[in-house]
């Protein structure tokens, strides 16, 4: 039997056929190209699955498919393989989920509303499930960079869908160039990983030599690597920083967070796949994918864990007060990448993925829901216009709230076990020997106070009290092809904690932290328990339990849940009741700030026209005045002389003979003087 | 290795042949008008030497080298390698010049000339001593002469041919005094008793010049710098499939011989003492690429600037010499120069070729005269566009990657300013070479031109040298591992 | 011991005593009478109409070209005349003379193509032909 | 004793030069073409001079092949010349400039 892994590759393959098809034959098919894209999706998840069952049993794999630069004559190898692991399967079994529910929501979404341009959108989309994919199973960090790059450029795309509207395009041009700016810090890491390693390789069954591996012999003095003169260590964290950057760029982290919001301008199906699924996670994939290489560096982490529960925190403040449902979802995106960031940077690897897990199905749940809702509503996404739409919409409204009780974190809701595990890995953490983590961890327990606050803030504008405008009176319906991806998606909001119910089992000695020990049976090197020894051996990260092992879980679990509450609970008080009233204007100046969301947009703005269009016009000047003079000169030199050589060709073959014993005798007496022939 | 032994010269053999069928053919019938016949026997001689050729190179018949007659012949990988590319540089213009010649007179004596001078060239690149060398360029050059000169009643092509054959003879003269010189040093035409002979030989003088005359002849053959002067006359005033013919195969000829030569012959640790020819190639180089690509910027005729860039080209195969400096790896060099040439003769054959269609549809010559033209025949123009662009060295073709190879190899032995300069060079073709494309895509067409046929083996001629050009752009690599092993065999 | 170029230099010396000589020797023998009609191309005859160079008839050149052809295939079968019975001896006679037989083949293809596409058909210029008509 | 060869290079180094000075100065494509008949011949010299001084035939036959390919030179460029006759009605190779630049 051929093994079942060779059909890997067709996980991306298939959404790309589902491009071309949609891009050269959408017009002519009955769902403009829909169709194609479901079933590819469909074809993918099942493969996926397969792929997820294949690793369960004991097959971890990795295969190099093509070699494109390399023999002898280079010293190091450029190729495309995949590597399924623990990772990357559930990985794969996320993202060709959520886009398939977002294809066939897609359907209700997009071709029930008599969008144009559909042929596009489903190409777009398939274009962009098949990068992210690749990026997914990628064995190697130059061809993660490449389909890295693609899931950009099919974000550009789907963000700038309705091109010709004032506010898309740009949106579009603000995701592509804030990612952008990050992923040239990625580039010059995946530059210097190769430099340094000459291999780029994540590792896996198989794999001799990756990149992270070589970096911890090379910590342990045991192979030696090319350091550029920096102690290893330091070279290593300035490696890990830089590939960084790529990741916040594309996470949208603090201070590169600013183009998502505006992604919001893009389809909601779109919103809820960048978020939920591809772009977005695509940034956190990559760290969980090298924290092999990242657990090394002690300084690196805790970048990762402050600029993740700052961004936790911040984000969440200026969620508390948008009008717009979608921006709402779109601040608590940041936030809740802060939080995996955070897991991550703290040493909580099973829970920064758990809490990727889960996210990506509650936070595509809720966009979903809320494409529902803009729907119903005309597409009007003002929430001071909304108002009791629960009456009119039971399916949306109760998958909704599955969402949003799962994002704000409440018991047994799965955002709560996630995120719970997330502060509660990073205490422990930071009670052991780093205490630079607990300032992480004061800022994201902070912010699940503001997270239960504009998450019910949410909640109550949209579909509780009376409504407030006609179109809430009367909403549009929708059909099953909202509800159904709705209904899967609600039900799995509410229970996919199940996979890692990490305090059930500290309570009741049960083995249900699957996900636990899922991950820390991967291949060799990819593990989570190697991590863990890497952690405690190198980064130096002990857990403390001050309390005691259970009861200090408890703890931060009472803490979290608890302020969590106390958020939900402010804003049923404040929003409560038929008619809620703002309250925004009793932040005074704070609103303002709130509203301009810092002014991260300004100072962005001013760099880039202030700053970088003035530097860029100062050496316009100088490329006009000065290069181009020489440019121009140099060719205007060049066709002169170009004359005055043709010129030579005089026509007459005599003189052409005579020129011709002319170059030979002066070859001759030339070479003859300096080789001493004459003598 | 192969039995019987001459079997390994079949494809010179299959080429010789073939001329000798158009003679009897000719013979039997002088008056005939049966051109089909003529053209189509042309076509599949070439194209079975090509298979031969072909076969022997992927069957290794040429390692270890086949050696025939004591010598005098040498079949090996590089001879192999030449013969392909004369082989189908052959068939494609054989298979053009059965439009091109339409309603001509003579037409079996053209084709007669063609098998002919291709029967020289293959065995130019299997030759195993000066004298078969000799004997073999001038069975290459003087069917050349007269192919040049076929169109009769054209001033133009009357002028060319003379001029070709003037600084031919000349060329000739001076070869096989350098010949006599080298065998007056050495006391044998055979290279490989020349390459013993000639390692500190007593006469270093005599050997010098004797170098020098030897590479100016093959400097003739591969229009080079300073005997390059024939070539844009003889280009622009042959018949469009000749001016292919001359600048693709026989360049190529030229360089067969001038490697196995050089390299063989006057090793150059060897005669270092005597004659640095490297340096001298050096030269050559520098100033052939300049010169033609300089002349070739500022042309307004359309096929006299692809002579040039011709003899550009001819600037950039140099490097396959100039850079033996026996620091880095020759193999490589040498090898790039191959590869360049056989991508060459894809390219700058098929868009000569383009010219003879342009000529057919009585299209004028300058590039003005090309305007618009890609709403007429937008299929020929496209190809022309890949042969332009991979001739530049874009990666549209093979050109890209052989280019690579020459300026890496260049690097590679420590000669990093021929490639800077074959870079700069480039960057100034792109110029002219994007001119035609402008013409032909951008600019406004000219009024009362009329493209009134397309003539199907013309274009198929033209379309298959651009799909081979595109193709051999990823192929590449399954040809460079034969070019760079030969190439090797000759060095070492 | 004699210096070879005793030799040269007599031969040289023959070579251009005797020319001149004879020249001389004339010169002083014969009697001079000049006379105009002395000088005239034909002394005695007809008066000489045009050019001294005539053109003659393209065929001439065709022939003789095709005396060269057979001048130099004489001129190549000669070293291997020379050779021939030590060849025999050797190799054994195919191998010594088909080769050259191969040689000759392929010169006679040629010949039988001259031959047929007219080089040596003697085709009357137009002008000779009208001489021809006017005499008759 | 036989002539030193050296004297045989120089004559054949001279014949050379005659040719190629009848090439550069002569403007009458016959006579272009004698003068290259002069070079060949001048390497002619050379083969068989050093054949002798070698001790083998080599240079010897060489030269024949010389001969004969001079002689087919001459067929071919006398075919040439003529065409050029009837194009330009002249054998004056200076005259020829149609191509150029």
């Amino acid at each position: 039997m051929a093994e079942i892994t060779a059909f890997a590759p067709a996980i991306a393959v298939l959404p790309f056929v589902s491009f071309l098809v949609a891009l050269f034959a959408g017009k002519y098919l009955p769902k403009k190209g829909a169709l194609a894209g479901i079933l590819a999706m469909g074809g993918s998840l099942v493969l996926s699955l397969l792929m997820l069952y294949t690793v369960a049993t004991g097959h971890a794999h990795q295969s190099t498919l093509y070699t494109w630069v390399g023999g002898e004559a280079v010293p190091y190898e450029l190729t495309f393989g995949i590597l399924l692991d623990q990772l990357s399967t559930l990985m794969l079994v996320i993202v060709s989920l959520i886009s398939f529910l977002v294809h066939v929501f897609s359907l209700g979404y997009m071709n029930d509303e008599d969008e144009g341009g559909l042929p596009r959108y489903y190409a777009e989309l398939g274009l962009f499930s098949a990068s992210m994919l690749g990026f997914v199973f990628a064995d190697n960090l130059l061809m993660a960079f490449m389909f890295f790059e693609l899931v950009g450029l099919c974000s550009y795309l789907l963000i700038g869908f309705w091109f010709r509207e004032a506010g898309p395009p740009s949106a579009a041009k603000k995701a592509f160039l804030v990612t952008r700016f990050g992923d040239y810090f990625f580039l010059v890491g995946v530059v210097a990983v190769f430099a340094t390693f000459g291999t780029a390789a994540f590792g896996g069954p198989g794999v001799e030599e990756s990149f992270p591996h070589l970096a911890e012999l090379a910590l342990d003095g045991e192979a030696s690597v090319n350091t550029f003169g920096f102690a290893p260590r330091t070279w290593f964290t300035i490696v890990g920083l830089l590939v960084l950057g790529g990741v916040m760029g594309k996470s949208a982290q603090f201070p590169f967070h600013t183009w998502l919001p505006d992604a919001m301008e893009g389809p909601t199906p779109v919103s809820a796949l960048i978020h939920a699924a591809t772009m977005v996670a695509a940034g956190v994939y990559l760290v969980a994918r090298m924290y092999g290489f990242y657990a090394l560096s002690p300084t690196a982490l805790a970048v990762i864990a402050f600029v993740g529960g700052f961004t936790a925190l911040f984000a969440a403040t200026m969620g508390v007060v948008k009008r717009e449902i979608k921006q709402v979802l779109a601040y608590s995106t940041i936030s809740q990448y802060g939080y995996i960031m955070l897991a991550l940077g703290g040493g909580g690897y099973v829970a920064g993925v758990f809490h990727l897990t889960t996210h990506a199905v509650f936070k595509a749940l809720l966009f979903l829901g809320a494409g529902s809702v803009i729907i119903a509503m005309h597409h009007n996404e003002n929430m001071w216009d909304m108002g009791g739409l629960k009456e009119e919409m039971p399916v949306t409204y109760y998958a909704f709230l599955s969402g949003s009780l799962a994002l704000a974190g409440i018991v047994p809701f799965s955002g709560f076990w996630s995120k719970d595990e997330v502060l509660f890995e990073t205490l422990i953490h930071g009670l052991g020997d780093s205490p630079l983590l607990l300032g992480a961890y004061a800022m994201g327990l902070l912010a699940v106070f503001f997270t239960g606050f504009y998450t019910f803030r949410m909640v109550l504008l949209t579909f509780h009290g009376e409504p407030r405008s006609d179109t809430a009176r009367d909403p549009h319906g929708v059909r099953w092809k909202v509800k159904g991806p709705l209904a899967v998606l609600g039900a799995l909001a509410a229970v996919a904690g199940v996979i890692n119910l990490a305090p059930v089992a500290e309570l009741t000695g049960a083995h249900i932290d699957f996900l636990h020990s899922w991950l820390f049976h991967g291949p060799e090197g990819l593990n989570g328990e190697h991590y863990e020894e890497l952690l405690e051996g190198v980064a130096g990260y002990h857990a403390a339990y001050p309390l005691g092992e259970t009861l200090t879980m408890l703890a931060s679990a009472a803490v979290s849940l608890g302020l969590a509450l106390a958020g939900a609970g402010l804003a049923v008080a404040l929003y409560r009741g038929p008619e809620p009233v703002e309250h925004t204007d009793k932040l005074g100046a704070l609103k303002t700030v709130l509203f301009n969301n810092y002014y991260q947009d300004e100072y962005q703005v001013w760099l880039a026209e202030g700053l970088t269009a003035r530097v860029a016009r100062a050496a316009d000047t100088v490329d006009v005045s000065i290069v181009d003079g020489v440019v121009n000169f140099v060719s205007s030199l060049s066709l002169f002389t170009g004359d005055r050589l043709r010129r030579v060709q005089t026509g007459i073959v005599s003189n052409y003979a005579a020129l011709l014993t002319l170059g030979l005798t002066l070859l001759l007496v030339a070479f003859g003087v300096m080789q001493g022939w004459f003598l | 290795m192969i039995t019987p032994e001459w079997a390994a010269a079949a494809p010179t053999l299959v080429l010789g042949v073939t001329a000798l069928v158009l003679f009897a053919f000719d013979s039997i019938d002088p008056e005939s008008s049966n051109n089909p016949v003529l053209a189509g026997i042309a076509v599949v001689g070439s194209l079975a030497a090509m298979g031969v050729s072909v076969a022997y190179l992927v069957a290794g018949v040429g390692d270890p080298a086949v050696e025939l007659y004591g010598g005098q012949l040498v079949v090996d990988g590089m001879a192999l390698f030449f013969q392909v590319i004369f082989t189908s540089v052959t068939a494609l213009v054989a298979l053009a010049s059965y439009d091109y010649l339409e309603d001509m007179r003579h037409q079996a004596e053209y084709y007669i000339l063609l098998l002919l001078a291709a029967t020289g060239m293959s065995l130019m690149a299997a030759a195993g001593s000066l004298a078969v060398g000799f004997v073999a360029l001038e069975l290459a050059s003087l069917p050349s002469y007269g192919l040049v000169a076929f169109l009769k009643q054209n001033r133009g092509s009357a002028e060319a041919g003379l001029k070709y054959f003037l600084i031919g003879a000349l060329s000739s003269a001076v070869f096989a005094y350098g010949i006599s010189l080298v065998y007056a040093v050495s006391g044998s035409l055979l290279i490989d008793a020349v390459a013993g002979s000639v390692r500190n030989a007593g006469q270093p003088g005599v050997l010098g010049v004797g170098v020098l005359m030897v590479l100016g002849g093959f400097a003739f053959k591969t229009a080079s710098v300073p005997f390059h002067f024939w070539a844009p006359e003889a280009y622009e005033g042959a018949p469009a499939p000749i001016s292919a013919f001359l600048s693709s195969a026989s360049k190529a000829a030229g360089f067969a011989l001038a490697f196995r030569v050089m390299t063989v012959a006057f090793p150059i640790e060897g005669v270092v003492g005597a004659v640095d020819w490297v340096l001298a190639v050096q030269v050559l180089a520098v100033v052939t690429m300049t010169l033609g690509n300089f002349a070739a910027a500022t042309q307004e005729n359309v096929k006299r600037m692809l002579a040039y860039s011709s003899v550009g080209h001819a600037g950039y195969v140099l490097i396959g010499l100039a850079a033996l400096t026996g620091t880095g790896d020759g193999g490589l060099v040498l090898g790039a120069g191959m590869i360049h040439l056989l991508v060459y003769g894809f390219m700058n054959t098929g868009a000569f070729l383009f010219i003879a269609l342009a000529e057919y549809w009585g299209v004028g010559r300058t590039f003005a005269d090309y305007n618009g033209l890609a709403r007429r025949a937008p299929l020929a123009c496209v190809a022309m566009t890949v042969f332009m662009f991979s001739l530049a060295g874009l990666p549209v073709g093979g050109g890209f990657v052989s280019k690579y190879y020459l300026f890496a190899g260049a690097v590679n032995a420590g000669v990093w300013w021929l490639a800077l300069v074959g870079a700069v060079n480039s960057a100034l073709s792109l110029f002219y070479y994007s001119r035609v494309v402008k013409a032909m895509w951008i600019e406004e067409p000219a009024e009362g031109v009329d493209v009134s046929s397309y003539p199907s083996t013309l274009y198929a001629a033209v379309i298959t040298a651009a799909v081979v050009t595109v193709v051999l752009l990823p192929a590449l690599g399954l040809f460079s591992g034969f070019a760079f092993d030969a190439a090797a065999a000759v060095l070492f | 011991m004699s210096n070879p170029w005793i030799a040269i230099g007599a031969l040289t010396l023959v070579s251009i005593i005797i020319p001149v000589s004879m020249v001389v020797v004339s010169a002083l023998l014969r009697p001079s009478v000049p006379e105009q009609g002395k000088t005239a191309v034909y002394e005695s005859g007809e008066v000489p109409t045009g050019d001294t160079r005539i053109r003659f008839n393209i065929q001439y050149y065709m022939v003789a070209l095709l005396f060269v052809v057979f001048d130099i295939e004489t001129v190549l079968i000669f070293p291997w005349t020379v050779i021939y019975r030590d060849g025999v001896q050797q190799f054994g006679m195919a191998q010594t003379l088909v080769p050259m037989l191969v040689f000759i083949g392929v010169l006679v293809v040629g010949l039988a193509w001259a031959w047929r596409n007219g080089a040596v058909q003697w085709v009357k210029s137009t002008r000779a032909r009208d001489t021809a008509g006017s005499t008759e | 004793m036989a002539v030193s060869v050296q004297y045989y290079l120089i004559l054949s180094a001279f014949v050379f030069c005659v040719g190629l000075f009848g090439i550069l100065t002569r403007r009458n494509a016959l006579l272009f073409l004698m003068s290259v008949e002069l070079m060949l011949n001048a390497a002619n010299i050379n083969f068989v001079a050093f054949s002798y001084y070698h001790g083998n035939l080599t240079g010897q036959v060489f030269s024949l092949f010389t001969m004969a390919l001079a002689a087919a030179e001459v067929a071919v460029g006398i075919g040439i010349i003529l065409v050029l006759y009837r194009n330009f009605a002249d054998v004056d190779v200076t005259k020829a400039t149609t191509l150029r630049w």
